[in-house]
């Protein structure tokens, strides 16, 4: 079947961001295809690049870009969520006159019209919050 | 047949509001806060048996919560790979947290 | 696009209008699914029929107006509005106070709503 | 007249509170267009519009609004397009003063 991911929990408060990273491994070990994972609201902050974690503690935004290159997974930062939250990449940095980008590459900013899309050809969509 | 995933704990409205539509035909996964309801003998762990769903809880994060012996031996202790075989059996999901 | 695959959305609301940035991002995935045509639901339930209170100015708080947003929706042709009928009469609201054009539900339809959509969205 | 620094790089207003007409004939001057009567009736009502629903619209909800305000005749992407080229919606907002849509729609 094909998969799609809408989280909505930041990596930094709650379990919801690593639970979600967790479901999708075990989806694609059960043989699916995960389309898509769209990140929204404060789930964009799995993008930020600029996250530093204690050494003791997973780097949850490597996990996730490493979940992405390993499997081929698009992973969308909605952009009115992530631009709030100053996550950009270079092009928009560029556009909104910010020195840095701060999400990392592996990820990608893109409207709502990803989410709405990804629904479309998934059979199935699972949302995490909290 | 609808999955339902509840991370939140008893007594919040995302609770009661998950209580409202789990339906006997329904299968609910606990997660995150959502693990306290199994606790034997509470008025959450007894309104969740009521609905007559199939239920499950994720068993990491109800070894954090450290609750593994006082759960409701009704309830299954579950991984990840089992959380995706529940999806798969359901085609929605309404997340409550 | 791909438009021969169309699958129905149901977007759930339960969140109050001005506790956090989800409610409005809830319902601007509405809004997107309708602008991209795709056939969408909102359900309105528990704190989430908050958001249909008339008389909101939220001027004063450095926020947009949900109600103002709320509004739009007929413009958007997004007009599969639902609300829980139990949350409705705990916060002492009636379906005639309320400025939309909305379907009150109950817990039974509710369940029938989770289970007609192809995929739901719980905000 | 107010000067390049008054707009960011992408042309919107600095500050919302610039706008007045004289500033919209030359945020249309920008984007190629010399406003006429009609550029005109569409600049206030997509103003009223961001005053009504406190949001900038997209390009449906915009021919919707403007078929009920302006009539059927006027109601029409393609009159839309035939005044503000491209990408309606978001031009007309940015002359008419209206924020640089944050969201997707």
């Amino acid at each position: 079947m094909i998969y799609s991911l809408l989280v909505l929990s930041s990596p930094c408060s709650g379990q919801g961001s690593g639970t979600a990273l967790r479901f999708a491994e075990s989806v694609i070990n059960r043989g699916h295809q995960i389309h898509r994972v769209f990140f929204l609201d404060e789930g964009t902050l799995a993008g930020a690049v600029s996250m530093v974690s204690p050494q003791d503690e997973s780097d949850s935004v490597q996990l996730w870009a490493d979940f992405g290159t390993q499997h081929t997974v698009e992973l969308i930062l909605c952009v009115s969520s992530a631009l709030r939250r100053g996550l950009l990449d270079s092009s928009e940095a560029t556009r909104y006159e910010k020195t840095a980008a701060t999400i990392h590459p592996v990820f990608e900013i893109s409207g709502l019209g990803q989410l709405v899309d990804a629904a479309l050809v998934s059979d199935r969509m699972i949302t995490f919050g909290g | 047949m609808v999955l339902h995933t509840l991370n939140a704990a008893p007594g919040s409205t995302a609770f009661s509001d998950c209580l409202r539509l789990l339906k006997q035909s329904d299968i609910l996964l606990l997660l995150g806060d959502g693990t306290y309801a199994a606790l034997k003998g509470t008025d959450g762990c007894s309104e969740l048996k009521n609905s007559g769903a199939e239920i499950h809880l994720l068993e990491p994060d109800a070894r954090a919560a450290g609750i593994v012996d006082r759960l409701d031996m009704q309830f299954k202790l579950v991984d990840f790979d089992t959380f995706a075989a529940l999806s798969e059996r359901c085609p929605t999901q309404q997340a409550w947290y | 696009m791909t438009p021969s695959n169309n699958r129905s959305l149901l977007v759930i609301v339960r969140h109050s209008p001005y506790g956090s940035s989800l409610a409005r991002t809830s319902l601007e995935v509405a809004l997107s699914s309708a602008t991209f045509e795709q056939a969408v639901a909102l359900l309105f339930m528990g704190d989430g029929v908050l958001h249909l209170l008339p008389d909101q100015d939220s001027s004063g708080i450095e926020a947009r107006n949900i109600a103002k947003l709320i509004a739009s929706f007929p413009l958007y042709e997004l007009d599969n509005l639902y609300v829980d009928e139990a949350a409705l009469s705990q916060y002492g609201l009636a379906l005639s106070d309320l400025p939309q054009n909305l379907q009150a539900v109950d817990d039974e339809a509710m369940h029938e709503l989770l289970c007609q959509h192809d995929h739901c969205l719980g905000f | 007249m107010l000067a390049n620094s008054a707009f960011d790089k992408l042309g919107f207003l600095r500050r919302l509170s610039d706008w007045t007409p004289e500033v919209a004939e030359q945020l249309a001057a920008s984007e190629g267009i010399a406003l006429r009567e009609q550029h005109w009736e569409l600049i206030s009502l997509i103003r009223q519009y961001y005053e009504e629903f406190d949001s900038s619209p997209a390009m449906r909800p915009l021919v919707k609004y403007t078929a009920i305000n302006l009539g059927a005749n006027k109601g029409k992407s393609m009159y839309l397009l035939s005044l503000f080229p491209n990408s309606p919606a978001k031009i007309c907002s940015k002359i008419a003063g209206l924020p640089k849509p944050d969201n997707c729609l």
